[in-house]
């Protein structure tokens, strides 16, 4: 499942609404190597909360800017990330 | 998915005694229990053992590796057996003792396994001798943590061949490590054994690693880490011990109908004592033989209700008294006398029959 | 009745072989047997022995100390297990190597020159069975056939020629331990 | 031709591996195991593994791995996982067997048992996990620290006259014909995480193709142990300890044998 | 020549007492009683104490080496004893199972050696919480052979600092390895300890080895390879335990006077009765503790002294039952209970006090 | 000039060295073991060692080298010499410190103990005596054996498939920084005894010399395990042996530092 | 007089440190004291917690099975401590991680938003010795001088920095816990 | 002691009285070593014989023959040779 699929190339910036990460919050122990990975600098941690684990977690501060490039998902070593482009219009 | 399994020829010939080595008789018996893997690493006196087995399990297509140590072999074993496969070892004193790790993580993984150990005189590099000087060791503090594994003593080579059996079988059905503990001269001499050989039932599918097709998986571990579990664990090992206690107890008694003096001995001491009576009854000493076959658990209320009309009990083995202490456990109706040989020396029928009449002297009834 | 018997000699003597021909003999006689070798520091080089005990009930200890033949294929040998020996015991001497006289007397003593005769025979390793068959010649622990029946068993995997070496030292053997009056 | 696309119009680009179970780790934060096992599950998953593989687990902190891997595991006494690999491999000719030990495990308790082991040539896949340090007792040196190194049983740097020098344990091991492929990789970043799987891939298939053992030496982190921050410790690796531990493939016999170029 | 020795400076500060980790006062007790080499190998819960020793040892010019296994720890220690060197090793319980050939070995070579288990929860890798499940190891089975070690069990931290001198002392006055056997409490817990250290004395012109200048060749062995100098070595050795048993036997009772409910414990057990007893005597039962201090040699006679005017006697550990048997082989005047908790568990004083309770009520004088 | 000369003006050419005692061996005819003592024994004399020699003695045929050698002597428990040696170095800074040897002690059972000892380069010295085989224990495999060879436990003969390969261990141990000399000689003739004994004599300077430890590896014979002749086994070793182990120095770090050649 | 404290929360608040604070104090008032940690499967991460044992006579268990104070940093700590509390006891909870009710009654209950003022204060690790702090405003164990020169010699390696903050955070929990009629 | 010195070199024919080799008859085990190493054949068993390890020991048939090369005694396993040349005179 980790071949390395390119977000779509629609051209156009994603609608504000596209969520390209799902963050299992609670599974996050803030090490910060996803926020170093990440090239749009659009990770960081939500210094304000503590997670399950005591941890704060990280958030993603532009969904827009994401380009699903998946980097984060590749260095974290607790698997918060899943990675979502969007679909290709079929036809 | 399961152990591949390799259906025994039975010896074509009509079952005749055949003169066999204590340590070959027992590979054999091995063998012929289904044993499927055997691990092991040279020693005296247990190699005929190993070697009988290095020409034999090829032979039947099944699993001979000698490992690189006694360390190699026994965690070889306990990976074996995680996947469901009748797993022998041997080995002599000082390698026991370096299986005490795997010993301990295989009872608390519920591993089974027959474990032989044909003892050789200690401490140390010791002699290569015969000896029972590793009573305490395979009954008690072997390997760290509270746990027990049931250990089986033969005195004859044919009672070795169906201990080999029953240990199979006693492994499977408790998941435990068994040990047959063995004296160099029952590994060493030969004595007349019918080969009436058995394979007892084996069902490893309660437990057996087979990858995780079509269940969920299985971990074969020993770590608890939250004390609340490893208890949890420990009452489950407890209970378990306990049922082995109540049912897998063995012992053999001879001429104890009108014993007035009992001697305790397994093993070699055992055939030694055996003699012994026969001379002290002619000599008008009324000496009878109590013998554990298992050592753990020991035969303690067997032997308390033996000793009852007894004036005297001798334990007579060949170290410097270990099973004694199990004795004066069991008894507390007649005074406990200790004879014992070291180091390799085994005691002679003649120095027996002067004990016994010492311990008849001193307790002479008073007139 | 059981009897006891320690062979005793240099390791390459044919010890060990000799005494499990005479285990197997007792066995093919239905009698129980006991086949117990010295595995200690005699190993490498040096002397080996064992023990073999024939008797009509099952045996007691497979140690023994008393032994009602015991048979020296050399000085060492001498040496340790003459003390064992049963009053009216037989002792067995390797003359060709042994000139010490035993020192206790309550019993009856065979000189044989074992490895002279040996040589003749063509092969040292049977002296063993030579002077066994002295022994069975003065004590019929087991029947002249019945060690024959065990040679040809046990010297079989050595081949024919070795079988038949056997026999003739055994033959041999038997020959000159026959009493003078017989 | 963006028209008509709705949020919920998403395809997974990377998902949590199907074999990595739902609990959270009891690793530190940046620990690298956790990447280390990610990629293991995706590799079972991708090559189906899964349903025939029995892992072997070591002690150190990654013991835990039967918990995180959704497979049949059986823990071994520490340092004996190669024996207790054996073990499973002989018993189990048709089982796809791997252990996960650390430096700790491997390169010092355990010496004798990966070397018999790569001797004997089983076909057993080893990940070896080294983060120079023992993690899981609190951070001493192991044989693998390297010179200079700060831990709490060489408070004072590891010194080369009182306790040697770091050893090229996968470079011994390599010399021997029984070792199928062995290589050493690191987690530095996504491109090295990348090259690792690769290794490991590789070092799976070996075992599938044939006799003989494969291991891959994943150079690793122990943040708290080191002392530092886990973007600290990356850097670490990638600029001090690869220069003690080179990356790259040390032998591959199958290749050799197959005159692969 | 004889081993480098370091003049130890004494704190100076006026001993006022410092709130010390068991495992750090056990490692600064080491090198104020001499200790000149440490082998060790890092297991929870003592590596406070290899690190300790990591940073002292150097900085006095000493040894420590942190060996690739406990096998090669234990191994160096026996090199080194046999040089004459003051050797201290620690571990935790499986650590120590690993040690059982070279705990043969060195008892059977006469080598002197502290070594200190600070014991876990098991079988297994089991836990890394506070056991005492190590008791039949270190008192009887651990190593091959007939040999037994001296084991000294500390109640306190101030107490554990004491016995690392005594155990020394015993070492070289008997030429043996010594076991301290502490619990995972008595290894991490903090609590005051005046650094009254002590320096035993030490003489090992007896077996050092120097090199063979100006004498003849020494032998450090334990092979006897003819069974007949073996069991001679055996019986020198016996006589050896005989003598440590007479000597060196060490127990400590508390409100034993009137005491009619015996609790007998060591280690942190005996801690946890104390409270108990205290809490049992406030609600009317009259109860005392007998604590073995030494556990080989096991103060029985003492203990059966004790126990003549108790009702009950109560082994308490933290195990599923070991040191009991020897509270049994020691006492027939009244019934032996048993409590204990395993795998990391340790009983609270509330649940002592119930089974006190218990105790007292099944043991109540028919009026 | 020939004399006057009187059948009793004899000089000694060759003699029983000084610091072998007067008991015969146990060894069987025509084992290297003895050979090898006697090398040890000239060497020791001929360097003054004896005096600030602790030796220490392995599991093996050879364990009863302290009755045939006058020096002071350690007994170690199978395969652990290293480890002792290292604690007998460490307490004893200023004696000589060499351990014997065989193949099944140090190369199997006792892989770890070798393998530590040269990665902490103890400065003791080695001496490697591989007869291929378990000699004490009745001439079982060894980790050494080689393909094909019979044995007690290898009764078909040694098969790659099932047991692996011959282990180079010496040549593993050379790759350690750790090792300052290490080499292979054998003892088939007077001229290989002779550079056996110069490459003992090298380690056992190297040990004076400095930090680091030394070893050689002598491939010996055992004519009782192999079930040949002595003549045979010298030959078996020169014809067969030779060619898996090859003879030579397989590391000099002490010549390479000081740019010796 | 004995009396047990137990401390609890996530490794990284200080917690260890802290209840080693109140055993120096202790000890310097010359007091039998005793302090156990948990060093079972918290070690990695998750929870850490210790007990002190601040007692006028010699402490028999240093395993208590009830404590006069819980000072429960986060969630767990709450569930696993509460049930210890003796009846009358002070219970200090982390009011900016725990919104959950305590089960029991029978206890004094101080909340303190314990994170939040360890932020005041500038660093998360002094969060127990806040929480100590406001514990010892309703339960004088020991005297807040013992206190204070305890962390004082305990800070101390940390650097004068480290030391005021410790004193800092030690006041401000002293002050917020002073009951409300003081 | 064992440094390599070369038999004198007086080229007469030693006298037959002179014995070349001390022999430790009872250490030898007749395992042929200096038979197979000995260039001058001059070392033979003794089959009539056994020793007190009960070997048949070594000889020298031919002492004159015997060259002092000493090659017996360097792979002698159980240092049974002592080996003599003739003294050089001295002046
Ligand atoms: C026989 C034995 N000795 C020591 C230990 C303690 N122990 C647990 S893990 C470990 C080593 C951990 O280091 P490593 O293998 O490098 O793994 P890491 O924790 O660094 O991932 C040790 C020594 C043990 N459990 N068993
Ligand atoms: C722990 C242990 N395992 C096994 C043995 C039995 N044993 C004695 S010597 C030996 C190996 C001998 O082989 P090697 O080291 O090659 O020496 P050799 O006898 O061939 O000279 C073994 C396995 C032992 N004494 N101790
Ligand atoms: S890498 Fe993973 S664990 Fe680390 S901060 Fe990012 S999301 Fe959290
Ligand atoms: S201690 Fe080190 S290796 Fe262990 S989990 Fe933490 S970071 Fe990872
Ligand atoms: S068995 Fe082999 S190694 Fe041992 S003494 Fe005999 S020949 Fe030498
Ligand atoms: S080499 Fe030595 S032992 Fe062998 S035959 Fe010649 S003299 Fe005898």
């Amino acid at each position: 499942m980790t071949i390395g699929v390119q977000p779509s190339r629609t051209g156009a910036r994603a609608a504000p609404s596209f969520q390209p990460l799902d963050i299992a919050r609670d599974r996050c122990k803030g090490c910060e190597l996803c926020v170093a990975a990440c090239p749009k600098h659009v990770l960081e941690l939500s210094t304000g909360a503590v997670n399950a684990l005591g941890h704060h977690p990280i958030r993603l501060t532009d969904a827009a800017a994401c380009t699903s490039c998946a980097l984060c998902a590749r260095v974290c070593p607790d698997a918060v990330f899943t990675v979502y482009a969007r679909a290709r219009i079929v036809g | 998915m399961s152990v591949p399994r390799v259906t025994v020829e039975r010896p074509a010939a009509a079952p005749r005694p055949q003169l066999m080595k204590g340590n070959e008789a027992m590979a054999d018996a091995a063998i012929e229990a289904g044993c499927d893997a055997y691990f092991g690493y040279p020693i005296t006196p247990q190699a005929e053992l190993l070697e009988r087995l290095a020409r034999r399990m090829p032979e039947l297509g099944r699993v001979f590796i000698q490992a690189e140590s006694e360390i190699g072999a026994i965690n070889m074993a306990l990976g074996a057996a995680a996947t469901g496969a009748r797993v022998l070892v041997s080995t002599s004193s000082p390698g026991m003792s370096l299986m005490a790790e795997a010993m301990s993580y295989m009872s608390g993984s519920e591993l089974p396994m027959l474990l032989i150990n044909v003892m050789r005189g200690g401490p140390g590099l010791g002699s290569i001798g015969p000896s029972q000087s590793d009573y305490f060791q395979a009954t008690k503090g072997h390997g760290h943590g509270d746990y027990r594994v049931p250990v089986l003593a033969p005195a004859s080579i044919a009672e070795a061949v169906a201990l080999v059996a029953d240990g199979f079988e006693i492994a499977a059905r408790y998941r435990t490590p068994v040990i047959l503990l063995a004296d160099g001269i029952m590994g060493q001499a030969m004595e007349p054994v019918v080969p009436a050989f058995r394979t007892p039932a084996w069902d490893a599918s309660a437990w057996e690693l087979t990858g995780a097709d079509g269940r969920s998986p299985r971990v074969v571990r020993s770590l608890h880490l939250l004390p609340e579990d490893l208890e949890a664990h420990n009452r489950h090992l407890q209970a378990k011990f306990a049922a082995i206690t109540e049912r897998e107890t063995r012992w053999a008694g001879e001429q104890l109908d009108d014993a007035e003096i009992v001697v305790v001995a397994y093993g070699t001491a055992a055939r030694v004592a055996r003699t012994a009576i026969e001379r002290a009854r002619a000599a008008g000493l009324r000496a009878g033989l109590f013998r554990p076959i298992s050592l753990w658990p020991f035969p303690t209320a067997a032997l308390a209700i033996a000793a009852r009309r007894a004036r005297a009990i001798v334990a007579l083995e060949l170290s410097a008294g270990q099973m004694v202490e199990d004795v004066r456990l069991a008894v507390d109706t007649a005074p406990v006398f200790f004879h014992g040989r070291t180091g390799g020396m085994v005691p002679t029928p003649g120095e027996v029959v002067d004990r016994l009449s010492i311990a008849w002297a001193l307790t002479a009834p008073t007139p | 009745m059981e009897q006891a018997t320690i062979l005793s000699g240099f390791g390459g003597q044919g010890i060990l072989f000799a005494g499990q021909v005479l285990a197997h003999a007792g066995m093919a006689e239905d009698r129980h047997v006991s086949w117990l070798p010295s595995y200690g520091p005699e190993m490498r080089g040096g002397t080996a022995s064992c023990t073999v005990i024939v008797s009509d009930a099952p045996i007691g200890s497979p140690v023994v100390d008393r032994a009602d033949i015991v048979i020296a294929l050399n000085p060492p040998s001498l040496a340790r297990f003459e003390g064992l020996l049963a009053p009216g015991g037989l002792l067995v001497l390797n003359d060709s190597l042994i000139e010490a006289e035993p020192r206790r007397t309550v019993m009856e003593v065979l000189r044989l020159p074992c490895s002279a005769l040996a040589r003749e025979v063509g092969d040292e390793r049977v002296i063993s069975v030579i002077a066994l068959g002295g022994a069975l010649a003065r004590r019929r622990i087991v029947s002249p056939e019945s060690m024959r029946a065990a040679l040809l068993e046990l010297a079989a995997k050595g081949g024919q020629e070795v079988v038949a070496m056997n026999l003739r030292a055994f033959a041999l053997g038997f020959e000159r331990g026959a009493p003078i009056e017989a | 031709m963006t028209a008509g696309l709705r949020t919920d119009d998403r395809r997974v680009v990377y998902g949590r591996p199907a074999l990595l179970t739902d609990r959270s780790t009891h690793y530190c934060p940046g620990c690298g195991h956790g990447i280390i096992h990610r990629l293991i599950a995706e590799l079972l998953d991708e090559l189906h593994l899964g349903p025939k593989t029995i892992g072997v687990a070591s002690v150190g902190c990654s013991v835990f791995a039967y918990d995180y891997l959704g497979i049949d595991f059986v823990e071994s006494p520490h340092g004996r996982a190669p024996a207790v690999a054996t073990g499973v491999r002989r018993a189990r000719p048709d089982a796809f067997v791997f252990t996960y030990q650390g430096d700790g495990d491997l390169a010092a308790i355990g010496t004798a048992e990966i070397v018999h082991a790569a001797a004997r040539g089983e076909r057993i896949t080893v990940v070896f996990v080294n983060n120079g340090i023992y993690g899981m007792t609190g951070g001493q040196m192991a044989p693998t620290t390297l010179l200079g190194q700060h831990t709490t049983s060489s408070p004072r740097g590891r010194e080369s006259a009182v306790t040697g020098f770091p050893i090229p344990i996968t470079e011994m091991l390599a010399i021997l014909p029984g070792v199928v492929y062995a290589a050493r990789g690191s987690i530095t970043d996504p491109g090295q995480i990348g090259r690792t799987k690769a290794m490991i891939r590789r070092a799976f298939e070996s075992q599938l193709a044939g006799p003989g053992l494969s291991i891959v030496e994943v150079l690793s982190t122990c943040p708290v142990g080191w002392g530092m921050t886990p973007t600290e410790s990356m850097a670490h690796v990638a600029n001090d300890v690869t220069g003690v531990y080179p990356l790259g493939v040390l032998v591959d016999r199958r290749r050799m044998a197959m005159g692969e170029v």
